[in-house]
């Protein structure tokens, strides 16, 4: 056993005894950190298995964003604790226990015996990746081989959008997502929210643009600038645009508009639906990415901001 | 079905399919910008362009032997994406074209955006498109991944329509749902990790030359197909449906009763006649059926015992829900191998026919609804003066359901009964005849009440459109005249079976429904009818009253049951049960 | 021990909590979250079985990576819609239970309409 | 050259765990939210401090040098500010628990 695998053994306890944490302890909000600190930690776990493209997306997305999610949600919640403490009885818990951990061995099992040598695309995956120009195997299948799978999934995105919006009433229709956040404006957080986002964007468009040859992509950059965004409203220095706002609504369908517009090209032009012409397949798939990292940072965004809340004048 | 050998060439006509889901794709985004006050005149372009697109496939598909494919990027599976179409996607499309084309005629009066009321209108047409994207995706992508993205899409344009009103009911309604749905798409990409680790390839038919009957294969089986009966809503697995179909707006029921789980049910299909054709084995596909009888037991039951008549639909679509599964052994031989294509046949047409017939019933309840002001059973007296179209497209809907020739459901009923014949599983042909019992019961119970007189005039709280009924009563004829359309070119069924539903026999095989529904609905509807004090039901009353006493607290006891198996963490439980059951009986059949 | 078999048990357990999690905890957020731990679960899953087939020069293989990043995403506007339904459910009925008799309960409606 | 190389990065790293081991210790027992932020921040800018120079002499470039000490100047302007947000939030709402 080498100081690999022990070190490999140790994040995997600490991996599972936060898991069985935030299952197990009776306080939301405590569930809702040890959630945060689990996605954080199975970032780790992404980089032993050497998906480090994975890693960022999990630690931006997963743990970040949707830790902020959470915690939000647990804060607005904290006064329903108390009422709602019915919990089912212990015969149903223990049935449920046992019938997971079944399924649960079933699935260690089935892993521990999958075929060896394992079937792999990865070779397939260099073979073609003159075919773009892009020598991140990860962001080749995103934009090119399941070029279809992420169109959808920005589709998703979009949909998240209207189904939140769609939860507004019908008065705050057309105004501002979420609260208007109120902060000192020579606080330290209104500070930090001036110091950082320069730093910040200029973060996510390296992550973008490294994406192309190494870990990274519209994603994980996209996740950074979110974030960005999200300090400055939370600092109170720019408020949640009203979403009847034609930009808005430009910026949110760019990604995957794109997306749909340069698949159309290939259909009429090209040899294929999402087929790119290899001599601009780097720039096009470039272009995309830049409409998409705007895309998914305001979607992201606008997800944790919320329903519409607010008359846009206020 | 699909090809024998995995085909990795783009047929002509091809490009049709990719159509088919960038069109009503494109319609979301645009109409997400355009906004408000265009969002309707989006949809109203984008329906007859899709409908042209879905009957387009349904002419080409037959001169292009049968299949068509398209490589997305031109890149070939594995590492690329196909999409591929077989008489079932085919039939599959056109008729969610149908459905939705007729949803919008009727929606187009409900959801006028106004200057004031935005965000209804706004968010329905949006997710009516995005539905639409979803299930054309369903019916043709070739990759288990595209399946899982097209199903998570379906999911979130379907919850939302659910709390479209924002009573907290439907909130609740809505979250319950989308938490299930969840764990229902979770186990189905389980299975997909699995699948993957295992063959390398996800392409559906790159799979189905790869499987054999491993016990990883069949442990994935298992969990995707838990996974897609959660988003079926098969028994017990149903405590999202009936507040989700009940609480949402008419038009968006209609749509999420007769296509959304129709979306999860078509990947199952897929799963086990093409991906592992019939791998998973005689005893699981038992497993299945017995299921859907359990959901025509416990669905008919509860319809028959609701006041509402908007949760009396909703409870007869899950017990059809049960009806479609009932396919599953019908088509696996003695040997335990898949022989019959027939069954399948059977079990699309029967979906089919539902989807016309029961999105017809959700779309005149609705009309019923808003012109009443309410969707009580025992105040339905003297609607069918007030309402006469709405109660005729909810009649006809209902004849067509039960299987009256020559509806697509007695089509469908004749096929799989032949089958069970052939197979000589009597049971299965038993728990047929009962579920059309059943269906013609709750029909026969609303018409009863819908038809009676009524002492005092109706009056009319909203408007009663006439678009709105001719949409329901067109759709309702088409499910009543399905099986006379030429269904051989797309689905294995035989030619003559269509000339058999005309006869003396036929006749036969409609009385034994009708009278047996007309009995359950007697027995165990609880609620008074409006014919209760003529003399005749008095002395019909004295002749069965005890037997009917005994029924309603059979009724009553299998309510109870039902509220039980409701309980999130009885479903849950339910849902982890079934997953191991059908592992054990795949492992133990092969 | 490889890495495999350790993070592989640590994904099925993962799963395993997850489940138990959405089944037995009565508050839909703790539901939410376990949701998001059975996720983790199934996308752990999904880097195994591309660790185990790595080639080519990749440490793992890229397209089951590719594929975890998009659930990821649907992941995480999956819990957004939720927790925006959970939140307008808790604002406009004051309780966030999703067990439907309790709450028909707490409704004082005595005529049932 | 090498064998210095890595003494500074073994010196330097096992420093940074030193640091984080103390930090957590003190998260864990210190009394209420104002000695336990003490503690934690000491474990991120220590402890993290002496992790990247331990990490320095190891970086094949410039570029790649200068990438370790800008994460560590955000986790210490992050730090601080949150540090600070924490703690005033303790002492207006009077827990200091």
């Amino acid at each position: 056993m080498n100081i690999a695998t022990v070190f490999e053994i140790a994040l995997a306890a600490v991996v599972l005894g936060l898991a069985i944490w935030t299952i197990a302890v009776p306080d939301t909000y405590s569930a809702t950190v040890g959630f945060i600190a689990y996605g954080l930690l199975v970032a780790l776990i992404w980089v032993r298995l050497d998906a480090v493209d994975v890693a960022l997306t999990e630690a931006a997305i997963g743990g970040g964003l949707g830790g902020v999610l959470l915690l939000g949600a647990a804060a607005r919640l904290r006064d329903t604790e108390a009422m709602t403490t019915e919990g089912p009885s212990l015969i149903v818990r223990l049935s449920a226990a046992i019938l997971s951990a079944s399924i649960a061995a079933a699935l260690a099992v089935t892993i521990l015996l999958l075929p060896d040598p394992a079937p792999t695309l990865a070779p397939a995956v260099v073979a073609n990746a003159g075919a773009t120009g892009m020598t991140n195997p990860v962001t080749n299948v995103l934009m090119a081989f399941r070029g279809m799978d992420t169109m959808l999934e920005k589709v998703v995105l979009l949909l998240a959008i209207v189904g939140v919006w769609s939860l507004a009433s019908d008065q705050a229709w057309g105004g501002r997502p979420g609260p208007r956040h109120q902060a000192d404006p020579n606080g330290v957080l209104a500070f930090l929210a001036r110091l950082l986002p320069p730093a910040g964007i200029v973060v996510g468009i390296y992550i973008l643009w490294t994406g192309a040859d190494h870990p990274g992509g519209a994603f994980q950059g996209g996740a950074v600038l979110a974030s960005m965004w999200l300090l400055v409203i939370m600092a109170g220095l720019v408020d949640t645009p009203p979403v009847r706002s034609r930009w808005l609504r430009l910026i949110l369908v760019a990604g995957p508009g794109l997306f749909l517009a340069v698949g159309l090209g290939g259909l009429c032009f090209g040899s294929a639906f999402l087929a790119y012409p290899v001599a601009f397949a780097k720039p096009l798939i470039l272009s995309i990415e830049v409409a998409m990292l705007l895309t998914i940072a305001t979607t992201l965004g606008l997800l944790l901001a919320g329903a519409p809340e607010r008359s846009a004048e206020r | 079905m699909l090809p024998p050998a995995p085909a990795l060439v783009t047929t002509a006509g091809g490009f049709l399919l990719v159509l088919s889901i960038v069109v009503p794709v494109a319609g979301v985004l645009l109409a997400f910008v355009l906004g408000e006050r265009y969002v309707r005149q989006v949809a109203s372009t984008v329906v007859p362009v899709g409908l042209a697109i879905a009957f387009a496939v349904l002419v080409l598909l037959p001169r292009s032997d049968g299949h068509l494919v398209y490589l997305l990027g031109a890149w070939p599976p594995p590492l690329g994406v196909a999409l591929r179409a077989d008489g079932l996607s085919a039939v599959m499309l056109a008729t969610t074209a149908v459905v939705i084309c007729a949803v919008a005629i009727f929606a187009a009066t409900d959801f006028r955006p106004q200057s004031v009321e935005a965000r209804a209108p706004f968010a329905f047409w949006i997710l009516l498109l995005a539905i639409w994207g979803a299930l054309n995706t369903i019916f043709i992508a070739g990759d288990l991944f595209t399946l899982y993205v097209a199903l998570e899409l379906l999911t979130f344009a379907a919850v939302p329509l659910v709390s479209l009103d924002g009573r907290a009911e439907t909130l609740r309604a809505a979250l319950r749902y989308l938490l299930f749905a969840l764990l229902g798409s979770v186990l189905y990409l389980m299975g997909t990790a699995l699948l993957y680790g295992l063959y390398g390839t996800l392409d559906i038919a790159l799979l189905s030359h790869r499987v054999n009957a491993d016990s990883g294969v069949l442990i994935a089986a298992a969990l995707m197909t838990t996974g897609l009966l959660a988003k079926t809503a098969l028994f017990p697995l149903h405590l999202w449906l009936p507040p989700a179909h009940a609480g949402a707006p008419a038009a968006a029921s209609a749509i999420l009763s007769a296509l959304v789980v129709k979306g999860s049910f078509f990947i199952l299909v897929r799963l086990w006649f093409d991906v592992m054709p019939g791998l998973p084995g005689l005893a699981a596909a038992q497993l299945l059926a017995a299921l859907g009888a359990g959901a025509i037991l416990f669905g008919s039951v509860v319809a028959l015992r609701q006041e509402r008549l908007k949760l009396l639909i909703a409870y007869s679509t899950l017990a059809q829900i049960g009806y479609l599964f009932l396919m599953f052994p019908l088509a696996f031989g003695a040997s335990g191998k898949l022989e019959s294509d027939q069954a399948l046949a059977g079990g699309l047409l029967q979906a089919v026919s539902h989807a016309t017939a029961k999105a017809a019933m959700f779309m005149a309840v609705g009309s019923i609804y808003a012109g009443l002001g309410h969707d009580r059973i025992t105040g339905l007296c003297g609607v069918a003066r007030a309402l006469p179209l709405s109660v005729l497209a909810f009649a006809i809907g209902g004849i067509a359901l039960m299987g009256v020739q020559p509806s697509g459901a007695s089509f469908a009923k004749e096929l799989l009964l032949q089958e069970t014949a052939r197979t000589g599983q009597w049971w299965w042909a038993i728990v047929l005849q009962a579920g059309g019992m059943f269906t013609t019961a709750y029909v026969v119970l609303v018409l009863s009440h819908a038809l009676a007189p009524s002492d005092q005039p109706i009056v009319l709280v909203g408007p009663a459109p006439l678009s709105r009924d001719l949409a329901a009563l067109v759709l309702a004829l088409c499910s009543l005249f399905l099986g006379l359309l030429p269904w051989d070119s797309y689905l294995p069924a035989p030619s003559d079976a269509a000339s058999k539903l005309f006869g003396i026999d036929a006749l036969s095989k409609l009385l034994l429904p009708v009278l047996g529904g007309a009995a359950l609905a007697i027995l165990l509807s609880p609620w008074p009818h409006p014919l209760g004090s003529s003399a005749a039901w008095k002395a019909l009353m004295r002749v069965v009253g005890p037997l009917r006493r005994g029924c309603l607290r059979f009724g009553s006891l299998i309510e109870r049951g039902d509220e039980v198996l409701r309980q999130w963490s009885a479903a849950g439980i339910s849902l982890l049960l079934v997953s191991l059951l059908l592992a054990a009986s795949m492992l133990a059949a092969n | 021990m490889s890495a495999v078999t350790v993070f592989g048990l640590c994904a099925a357990a993962a799963v395993g909590l997850g489940l138990y999690g959405l089944i037995a905890n009565p508050q839909p957020l703790r539901k939410i979250i376990a949701f998001n731990l059975l996720g983790s679960g199934v996308f752990l899953m999904f880097g195994i079985v591309g660790r185990r087939g790595a080639a080519a020069g990749f440490g793992n293989d890229p397209v089951p990576q590719a594929l975890v990043i998009t659930g990821v995403v649907v992941a995480f506007s999956a819990t957004a819609l939720a927790i925006a339904l959970l939140l307008r459910l808790f604002q406009i009925a004051g309780s966030t239970t999703l067990n439907s008799r309790a709450a028909a309960s707490a409704r004082s409606d005595p005529s049932g309409h | 050259m090498n064998v210095a190389r890595d003494i500074i990065t073994v010196a330097g790293v096992s420093a940074g765990v030193f640091f984080f081991f103390a930090g957590t210790v003190g998260l864990l027992r210190f009394p209420d939210t104002l000695t336990r932020l003490h503690a934690l921040s000491k474990a991120d800018n220590l402890g993290l401090g002496f992790v990247v120079l331990g990490l320095l002499p190891q970086t094949g470039g410039l570029r790649d040098g200068l990438k370790l000490i800008s994460i560590w100047m955000f986790v210490l302007l992050a730090g601080a500010t949150v540090s600070q947000l924490i703690a005033r939030t303790a002492r207006q709402s009077g827990s200091g628990k």
